[in-house]
Protein backbone atom coordinates (compact mmCIF):
# COMPACT_ATOMS: atom_id res chain seq x y z
CA UNK A 1 0.00 0.00 0.00
CA UNK A 2 1.53 3.33 -1.55
CA UNK A 3 -0.65 6.53 -1.34
CA UNK A 4 -0.36 10.34 -1.41
CA UNK A 5 -3.41 11.66 0.33
CA UNK A 6 -5.43 14.82 1.31
CA UNK A 7 -7.67 13.24 3.97
CA UNK A 8 -6.33 12.20 7.46
CA UNK A 9 -4.28 8.97 7.27
CA UNK A 10 -5.58 5.49 8.69
CA UNK A 11 -2.68 3.26 10.06
CA UNK A 12 -4.84 0.25 10.47
CA UNK A 13 -5.55 -0.80 6.85
CA UNK A 14 -1.67 -0.22 6.29
CA UNK A 15 -0.82 -2.46 8.69
CA UNK A 16 -3.17 -5.10 8.32
CA UNK A 17 -1.48 -5.08 4.38
CA UNK A 18 2.29 -5.39 5.42
CA UNK A 19 1.47 -8.23 7.81
CA UNK A 20 1.22 -11.52 6.83
CA UNK A 21 1.40 -14.87 8.57
CA UNK A 22 4.98 -15.24 8.38
CA UNK A 23 5.16 -11.96 10.20
CA UNK A 24 6.31 -11.42 14.43
CA UNK A 25 6.94 -7.62 14.11
CA UNK A 26 5.62 -4.90 12.52
CA UNK A 27 7.26 -1.12 12.89
CA UNK A 28 5.20 1.71 12.11
CA UNK A 29 6.51 5.30 12.00
CA UNK A 30 4.44 8.19 12.26
CA UNK A 31 6.14 11.48 11.09
CA UNK A 32 3.86 14.14 13.14
CA UNK A 33 3.71 18.32 12.92
CA UNK A 34 5.36 19.24 16.11
CA UNK A 35 4.72 23.07 17.66
CA UNK A 36 8.72 24.06 17.18
CA UNK A 37 11.49 23.70 14.73
CA UNK A 38 14.90 25.68 14.93
CA UNK A 39 13.52 28.11 17.71
CA UNK A 40 10.53 28.62 15.74
CA UNK A 41 6.96 28.30 16.87
CA UNK A 42 4.79 26.49 14.12
CA UNK A 43 1.69 27.45 13.10
CA UNK A 44 0.80 24.96 10.87
CA UNK A 45 2.32 23.07 8.06
CA UNK A 46 1.59 22.94 4.23
CA UNK A 47 2.87 20.13 2.26
CA UNK A 48 2.98 20.05 -1.42
CA UNK A 49 3.84 17.00 -3.70
CA UNK A 50 4.24 15.50 -7.56
CA UNK A 51 2.32 12.61 -6.46
CA UNK A 52 2.44 9.80 -9.34
CA UNK A 53 6.03 10.58 -8.77
CA UNK A 54 6.24 10.36 -5.28
CA UNK A 55 4.50 6.79 -5.74
CA UNK A 56 6.66 5.64 -8.00
CA UNK A 57 9.91 6.38 -5.64
CA UNK A 58 8.14 5.45 -2.11
CA UNK A 59 7.66 1.97 -4.48
CA UNK A 60 11.18 1.87 -4.93
CA UNK A 61 12.17 2.47 -1.63
CA UNK A 62 10.22 -0.55 -0.63
CA UNK A 63 12.22 -2.47 -3.69
CA UNK A 64 15.62 -1.35 -2.05
CA UNK A 65 14.34 -2.13 1.59
CA UNK A 66 12.82 -5.69 0.72
CA UNK A 67 16.16 -6.56 -1.36
CA UNK A 68 18.69 -5.38 2.10
CA UNK A 69 16.30 -6.64 4.69
CA UNK A 70 15.09 -9.21 5.25
CA UNK A 71 11.11 -7.74 5.27
CA UNK A 72 7.38 -9.68 4.76
CA UNK A 73 5.94 -6.35 3.91
CA UNK A 74 6.38 -2.67 3.60
CA UNK A 75 3.67 0.27 2.64
CA UNK A 76 3.87 4.00 2.81
CA UNK A 77 0.97 6.65 3.12
CA UNK A 78 1.84 10.69 2.62
CA UNK A 79 -0.60 12.71 3.40
CA UNK A 80 -0.41 16.43 1.62
CA UNK A 81 -2.19 19.93 2.19
CA UNK A 82 -2.43 21.45 5.22
CA UNK A 83 -1.94 20.23 8.38
CA UNK A 84 -2.47 21.22 11.71
CA UNK A 85 0.16 20.78 14.94
CA UNK A 86 -0.35 16.72 16.51
CA UNK A 87 -1.64 15.64 12.80
CA UNK A 88 0.25 12.65 10.75
CA UNK A 89 2.36 13.18 7.84
CA UNK A 90 3.75 10.23 7.00
CA UNK A 91 3.21 6.28 8.00
CA UNK A 92 5.63 3.90 7.05
CA UNK A 93 4.95 0.56 8.53
CA UNK A 94 7.26 -2.61 7.95
CA UNK A 95 6.88 -5.65 8.71
CA UNK A 96 9.51 -8.86 9.48
CA UNK A 97 9.72 -12.52 11.14
CA UNK A 98 11.61 -10.56 14.04
CA UNK A 99 12.07 -7.04 15.17
CA UNK A 100 15.38 -6.22 14.75
CA UNK A 101 14.83 -6.41 11.11
CA UNK A 102 11.53 -4.73 11.00
CA UNK A 103 12.74 -2.06 13.21
CA UNK A 104 16.36 -1.22 10.88
CA UNK A 105 14.21 -1.36 7.66
CA UNK A 106 11.29 0.88 9.06
CA UNK A 107 14.08 3.66 9.79
CA UNK A 108 15.99 2.91 6.63
CA UNK A 109 12.59 2.97 4.54
CA UNK A 110 11.91 6.90 6.38
CA UNK A 111 15.63 8.16 6.13
CA UNK A 112 15.31 7.13 2.23
CA UNK A 113 11.85 8.37 1.60
CA UNK A 114 12.69 11.94 3.18
CA UNK A 115 15.86 12.04 0.59
CA UNK A 116 14.20 10.93 -3.20
CA UNK A 117 10.41 11.46 -2.74
CA UNK A 118 9.48 14.38 -4.37
CA UNK A 119 7.14 16.03 -1.02
CA UNK A 120 7.91 19.67 0.07
CA UNK A 121 6.61 20.80 3.48
CA UNK A 122 6.34 24.69 4.41
CA UNK A 123 6.32 25.85 7.74
CA UNK A 124 3.99 28.52 8.86
CA UNK A 125 5.34 30.49 11.57
CA UNK A 126 3.34 33.51 13.57
CA UNK A 127 5.21 35.76 11.64
CA UNK A 128 6.07 34.42 8.13
CA UNK A 129 6.53 31.16 6.37
CA UNK A 130 9.11 28.99 4.67
CA UNK A 131 9.30 26.56 2.11
CA UNK A 132 11.97 24.04 3.85
CA UNK A 133 15.07 22.98 1.81
CA UNK A 134 16.21 19.22 2.66
CA UNK A 135 17.79 16.84 0.72
CA UNK A 136 18.91 17.17 -3.07
CA UNK A 137 17.54 13.79 -4.93
CA UNK A 138 20.50 12.13 -6.29
CA UNK A 139 20.48 12.32 -10.47
CA UNK A 140 22.19 8.70 -11.87
CA UNK A 141 23.64 9.78 -15.20
CA UNK A 142 21.45 8.39 -17.66
CA UNK A 143 18.39 8.60 -15.64
CA UNK B 1 10.83 22.93 -32.22
CA UNK B 2 10.65 20.98 -28.82
CA UNK B 3 7.56 22.07 -26.37
CA UNK B 4 7.42 20.82 -23.29
CA UNK B 5 5.07 21.79 -20.25
CA UNK B 6 7.17 22.60 -17.04
CA UNK B 7 5.57 21.66 -13.76
CA UNK B 8 6.74 24.12 -10.40
CA UNK B 9 5.85 22.93 -7.02
CA UNK B 10 6.47 24.24 -3.15
CA UNK B 11 8.44 27.96 -3.48
CA UNK B 12 9.35 27.44 -7.09
CA UNK B 13 5.25 27.53 -7.81
CA UNK B 14 4.98 30.97 -5.14
CA UNK B 15 7.82 32.39 -6.59
CA UNK B 16 7.04 32.13 -10.55
CA UNK B 17 2.86 32.69 -9.46
CA UNK B 18 1.60 29.44 -11.84
CA UNK B 19 1.97 25.51 -11.10
CA UNK B 20 2.65 25.15 -15.02
CA UNK B 21 4.45 26.89 -17.39
CA UNK B 22 5.13 26.56 -21.41
CA UNK B 23 8.10 26.62 -23.14
CA UNK B 24 9.41 26.53 -26.66
CA UNK B 25 13.27 25.31 -27.34
CA UNK B 26 14.83 23.87 -30.12
CA UNK B 27 14.68 20.44 -30.89
CA UNK B 28 17.55 18.50 -29.56
CA UNK B 29 17.20 20.76 -26.80
CA UNK B 30 18.84 19.16 -23.22
CA UNK B 31 17.66 19.85 -19.93
CA UNK B 32 20.38 21.85 -18.98
CA UNK B 33 19.37 24.10 -21.99
CA UNK B 34 15.69 24.37 -20.49
CA UNK B 35 17.60 25.15 -17.00
CA UNK B 36 19.34 28.18 -18.33
CA UNK B 37 16.33 29.15 -20.46
CA UNK B 38 14.16 29.01 -17.04
CA UNK B 39 16.63 31.52 -15.43
CA UNK B 40 16.46 33.74 -18.55
CA UNK B 41 12.77 33.95 -18.32
CA UNK B 42 12.38 33.86 -14.86
CA UNK B 43 14.96 35.59 -12.99
CA UNK B 44 13.08 34.71 -9.48
CA UNK B 45 14.05 31.40 -10.37
CA UNK B 46 17.88 31.99 -11.32
CA UNK B 47 18.90 31.31 -7.29
CA UNK B 48 17.41 28.01 -6.86
CA UNK B 49 18.91 26.80 -9.72
CA UNK B 50 21.96 24.91 -8.62
CA UNK B 51 20.21 23.02 -6.24
CA UNK B 52 17.10 22.09 -8.52
CA UNK B 53 16.79 18.62 -10.54
CA UNK B 54 14.58 17.85 -12.74
CA UNK B 55 12.24 14.67 -13.45
CA UNK B 56 10.32 13.93 -17.03
CA UNK B 57 8.22 10.59 -16.96
CA UNK B 58 8.39 10.54 -13.25
CA UNK B 59 11.89 9.48 -13.14
CA UNK B 60 15.09 12.02 -12.74
CA UNK B 61 17.00 13.10 -15.26
CA UNK B 62 20.75 14.40 -15.67
CA UNK B 63 20.94 17.75 -17.02
CA UNK B 64 22.29 16.52 -20.73
CA UNK B 65 19.21 14.42 -20.95
CA UNK B 66 17.44 15.40 -24.82
CA UNK B 67 13.79 16.45 -24.75
CA UNK B 68 11.15 15.17 -26.97
CA UNK B 69 8.33 17.66 -27.79
CA UNK B 70 5.48 17.25 -25.59
CA UNK B 71 7.26 16.35 -22.63
CA UNK B 72 6.17 17.07 -19.18
CA UNK B 73 9.25 18.41 -16.94
CA UNK B 74 9.03 18.52 -13.46
CA UNK B 75 11.57 21.23 -10.99
CA UNK B 76 12.08 19.33 -7.77
CA UNK B 77 13.62 21.23 -5.45
CA UNK B 78 15.46 20.10 -2.33
CA UNK B 79 12.65 17.47 -0.96
CA UNK B 80 11.17 17.77 2.66
CA UNK B 81 14.14 15.97 4.74
CA UNK B 82 13.81 16.79 8.37
CA UNK B 83 14.99 14.60 11.03
CA UNK C 1 -0.32 4.47 29.31
CA UNK C 2 0.67 0.78 30.18
CA UNK C 3 -1.71 -2.21 30.33
CA UNK C 4 -2.53 -5.93 30.51
CA UNK C 5 -5.33 -6.94 28.72
CA UNK C 6 -7.28 -9.93 27.60
CA UNK C 7 -8.96 -7.76 24.90
CA UNK C 8 -7.62 -6.97 21.38
CA UNK C 9 -5.22 -4.14 21.79
CA UNK C 10 -5.85 -0.63 20.04
CA UNK C 11 -2.91 1.39 18.77
CA UNK C 12 -4.53 4.23 18.43
CA UNK C 13 -5.20 5.42 21.75
CA UNK C 14 -1.17 4.41 22.95
CA UNK C 15 -0.52 6.59 20.03
CA UNK C 16 -2.75 9.62 21.56
CA UNK C 17 -1.21 8.99 25.02
CA UNK C 18 2.61 9.19 24.16
CA UNK C 19 2.24 12.01 21.30
CA UNK C 20 2.42 15.60 22.55
CA UNK C 21 3.28 18.70 20.81
CA UNK C 22 6.84 18.57 21.09
CA UNK C 23 6.59 15.29 18.89
CA UNK C 24 7.66 15.16 15.37
CA UNK C 25 7.77 11.04 15.37
CA UNK C 26 5.95 7.93 16.74
CA UNK C 27 7.80 4.73 16.47
CA UNK C 28 5.11 1.86 17.20
CA UNK C 29 5.88 -1.92 17.57
CA UNK C 30 3.66 -4.41 17.34
CA UNK C 31 4.62 -7.79 18.11
CA UNK C 32 2.27 -10.55 16.35
CA UNK C 33 1.48 -14.33 16.03
CA UNK C 34 3.67 -15.83 13.69
CA UNK C 35 2.49 -19.07 11.69
CA UNK C 36 5.78 -20.79 12.73
CA UNK C 37 9.04 -21.02 15.25
CA UNK C 38 11.96 -23.16 14.69
CA UNK C 39 10.58 -25.40 11.91
CA UNK C 40 7.34 -25.30 13.58
CA UNK C 41 4.20 -24.80 12.88
CA UNK C 42 2.28 -22.74 15.33
CA UNK C 43 -1.16 -23.07 15.97
CA UNK C 44 -1.87 -20.35 18.37
CA UNK C 45 -0.35 -18.97 21.40
CA UNK C 46 -1.35 -18.84 24.93
CA UNK C 47 0.22 -15.80 26.95
CA UNK C 48 -0.13 -15.78 30.65
CA UNK C 49 0.90 -12.69 33.03
CA UNK C 50 2.01 -11.49 36.97
CA UNK C 51 -0.13 -8.22 35.39
CA UNK C 52 0.38 -5.51 38.45
CA UNK C 53 4.33 -6.43 38.29
CA UNK C 54 4.37 -6.96 34.45
CA UNK C 55 2.60 -3.29 34.67
CA UNK C 56 5.21 -1.93 37.71
CA UNK C 57 7.93 -3.66 34.91
CA UNK C 58 6.76 -2.04 31.76
CA UNK C 59 6.84 1.71 33.42
CA UNK C 60 10.50 0.98 35.04
CA UNK C 61 11.87 0.10 31.16
CA UNK C 62 10.12 3.53 29.93
CA UNK C 63 11.47 5.56 32.93
CA UNK C 64 14.69 3.66 31.89
CA UNK C 65 13.95 4.82 28.04
CA UNK C 66 13.68 8.43 29.14
CA UNK C 67 16.65 8.60 31.03
CA UNK C 68 18.49 7.28 27.79
CA UNK C 69 16.54 8.96 25.23
CA UNK C 70 15.46 12.50 24.27
CA UNK C 71 11.74 10.97 24.05
CA UNK C 72 8.45 12.82 24.63
CA UNK C 73 6.37 9.33 25.56
CA UNK C 74 6.19 6.01 26.54
CA UNK C 75 3.50 3.87 26.66
CA UNK C 76 3.17 -0.25 26.58
CA UNK C 77 0.12 -2.43 25.89
CA UNK C 78 0.44 -6.43 26.46
CA UNK C 79 -2.45 -9.09 25.42
CA UNK C 80 -2.87 -12.48 27.43
CA UNK C 81 -4.95 -15.70 27.04
CA UNK C 82 -5.77 -17.11 23.65
CA UNK C 83 -3.87 -15.52 20.42
CA UNK C 84 -4.67 -16.79 16.79
CA UNK C 85 -1.70 -16.06 14.07
CA UNK C 86 -1.66 -12.54 13.10
CA UNK C 87 -3.13 -11.23 16.73
CA UNK C 88 -0.98 -8.43 17.86
CA UNK C 89 0.50 -9.45 21.53
CA UNK C 90 2.66 -6.51 22.07
CA UNK C 91 2.50 -2.67 21.22
CA UNK C 92 5.35 -0.26 22.51
CA UNK C 93 4.53 3.00 21.34
CA UNK C 94 7.34 5.85 21.91
CA UNK C 95 7.48 9.54 20.74
CA UNK C 96 10.18 11.89 20.32
CA UNK C 97 10.88 15.30 18.89
CA UNK C 98 13.31 13.40 15.74
CA UNK C 99 12.74 10.39 14.32
CA UNK C 100 16.67 8.31 15.72
CA UNK C 101 15.22 8.63 19.17
CA UNK C 102 12.25 7.50 18.99
CA UNK C 103 13.39 4.29 16.93
CA UNK C 104 16.09 3.68 18.95
CA UNK C 105 14.22 4.19 22.10
CA UNK C 106 11.24 1.85 20.89
CA UNK C 107 13.82 -0.95 20.00
CA UNK C 108 15.53 -0.80 23.62
CA UNK C 109 12.02 -1.11 25.29
CA UNK C 110 11.08 -3.94 23.06
CA UNK C 111 14.18 -5.59 24.17
CA UNK C 112 13.86 -4.71 27.90
CA UNK C 113 10.45 -5.28 28.24
CA UNK C 114 11.54 -9.23 26.81
CA UNK C 115 14.12 -9.17 29.49
CA UNK C 116 11.90 -8.51 32.69
CA UNK C 117 8.30 -8.23 32.22
CA UNK C 118 6.59 -11.10 33.72
CA UNK C 119 5.06 -12.30 30.65
CA UNK C 120 4.91 -15.66 29.53
CA UNK C 121 3.99 -17.37 25.88
CA UNK C 122 2.94 -21.03 25.56
CA UNK C 123 3.37 -21.99 21.40
CA UNK C 124 0.53 -24.90 20.76
CA UNK C 125 1.58 -26.76 17.33
CA UNK C 126 -0.24 -29.60 15.72
CA UNK C 127 1.74 -32.06 17.72
CA UNK C 128 2.14 -30.53 20.85
CA UNK C 129 2.66 -27.40 23.23
CA UNK C 130 5.42 -25.52 25.55
CA UNK C 131 5.95 -22.70 27.76
CA UNK C 132 8.84 -20.99 25.82
CA UNK C 133 11.81 -20.39 27.79
CA UNK C 134 13.15 -16.73 27.09
CA UNK C 135 15.27 -14.73 29.72
CA UNK C 136 16.24 -15.20 33.44
CA UNK C 137 15.27 -11.50 34.92
CA UNK C 138 18.67 -9.89 36.47
CA UNK C 139 17.82 -9.76 40.35
CA UNK C 140 19.99 -7.03 42.21
CA UNK C 141 21.19 -7.86 45.72
CA UNK C 142 18.90 -6.34 47.99
CA UNK C 143 15.77 -6.27 45.94
CA UNK D 1 6.19 -19.62 61.53
CA UNK D 2 6.37 -17.73 58.44
CA UNK D 3 3.00 -18.65 56.36
CA UNK D 4 3.79 -17.38 52.48
CA UNK D 5 1.01 -18.29 49.80
CA UNK D 6 3.22 -18.97 46.65
CA UNK D 7 1.38 -17.84 42.95
CA UNK D 8 2.74 -20.20 40.09
CA UNK D 9 2.89 -19.44 36.67
CA UNK D 10 2.69 -20.56 32.80
CA UNK D 11 4.78 -24.02 32.88
CA UNK D 12 4.85 -24.13 36.64
CA UNK D 13 1.31 -23.79 37.09
CA UNK D 14 0.62 -27.07 34.30
CA UNK D 15 3.76 -29.18 36.24
CA UNK D 16 2.11 -28.53 39.88
CA UNK D 17 -1.58 -28.34 39.35
CA UNK D 18 -2.54 -25.21 40.61
CA UNK D 19 -1.87 -21.44 40.38
CA UNK D 20 -1.31 -20.58 44.07
CA UNK D 21 -0.05 -23.01 47.03
CA UNK D 22 0.98 -22.27 51.00
CA UNK D 23 3.94 -22.57 52.25
CA UNK D 24 4.56 -22.87 56.26
CA UNK D 25 8.49 -21.75 56.82
CA UNK D 26 10.28 -21.19 60.01
CA UNK D 27 10.60 -17.83 61.41
CA UNK D 28 13.08 -15.82 59.71
CA UNK D 29 13.49 -18.11 56.37
CA UNK D 30 14.65 -16.89 53.21
CA UNK D 31 13.98 -17.10 49.72
CA UNK D 32 16.34 -20.10 49.29
CA UNK D 33 15.18 -21.80 52.07
CA UNK D 34 11.45 -21.99 50.22
CA UNK D 35 13.34 -22.99 46.84
CA UNK D 36 14.46 -25.93 48.93
CA UNK D 37 11.39 -26.51 50.52
CA UNK D 38 9.70 -26.48 47.35
CA UNK D 39 11.71 -28.83 45.34
CA UNK D 40 11.49 -31.44 48.47
CA UNK D 41 7.48 -31.06 48.24
CA UNK D 42 7.37 -30.94 44.92
CA UNK D 43 9.74 -33.01 42.83
CA UNK D 44 8.58 -32.26 38.96
CA UNK D 45 9.57 -28.45 39.58
CA UNK D 46 12.92 -29.37 40.93
CA UNK D 47 14.89 -29.37 37.25
CA UNK D 48 13.53 -25.91 36.71
CA UNK D 49 14.63 -24.64 39.85
CA UNK D 50 17.42 -22.84 38.73
CA UNK D 51 16.18 -21.22 35.95
CA UNK D 52 13.50 -19.46 38.69
CA UNK D 53 13.72 -16.24 39.77
CA UNK D 54 11.11 -15.22 42.77
CA UNK D 55 9.51 -12.07 43.44
CA UNK D 56 7.69 -10.71 46.27
CA UNK D 57 5.75 -7.63 46.41
CA UNK D 58 5.94 -6.92 43.08
CA UNK D 59 9.95 -7.03 43.12
CA UNK D 60 12.81 -9.28 41.90
CA UNK D 61 14.16 -10.49 45.88
CA UNK D 62 17.85 -12.75 46.32
CA UNK D 63 17.98 -16.15 48.03
CA UNK D 64 19.16 -14.40 50.76
CA UNK D 65 15.58 -12.24 51.30
CA UNK D 66 14.48 -13.06 54.47
CA UNK D 67 9.82 -13.93 54.02
CA UNK D 68 7.71 -12.24 56.08
CA UNK D 69 4.49 -13.82 57.40
CA UNK D 70 1.90 -13.27 54.92
CA UNK D 71 3.66 -12.83 52.23
CA UNK D 72 3.26 -13.50 48.50
CA UNK D 73 5.88 -15.28 46.82
CA UNK D 74 5.76 -15.56 42.91
CA UNK D 75 7.92 -18.24 41.04
CA UNK D 76 9.01 -16.22 38.01
CA UNK D 77 9.98 -18.53 34.87
CA UNK D 78 12.37 -17.28 32.54
CA UNK D 79 10.46 -14.34 30.72
CA UNK D 80 9.04 -14.96 26.82
CA UNK D 81 12.06 -13.51 25.39
CA UNK D 82 12.03 -13.85 21.75
CA UNK D 83 13.34 -12.00 18.88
Amino acid sequence: MFAISREPLDPLPLVDAVRCDESGAVALFYGVVRNENQGRNVRYLEYDAYPEMAIKKMREVADEVRAQFPVTGVGVLHRIGRLEIGETSLLVAVSSAHRAAAFDACHHAVDRIKQIVPIWKKEVWDDGEEWIEGHVPEVWPGG
Amino acid sequence: MTNVSVRLYAGLQDLVGSRDIRMELPAGATIEQLRERLGREYPVVEALLPSLVCAVGEEYVPPEHVLADGDHVSLIPPVSGGR
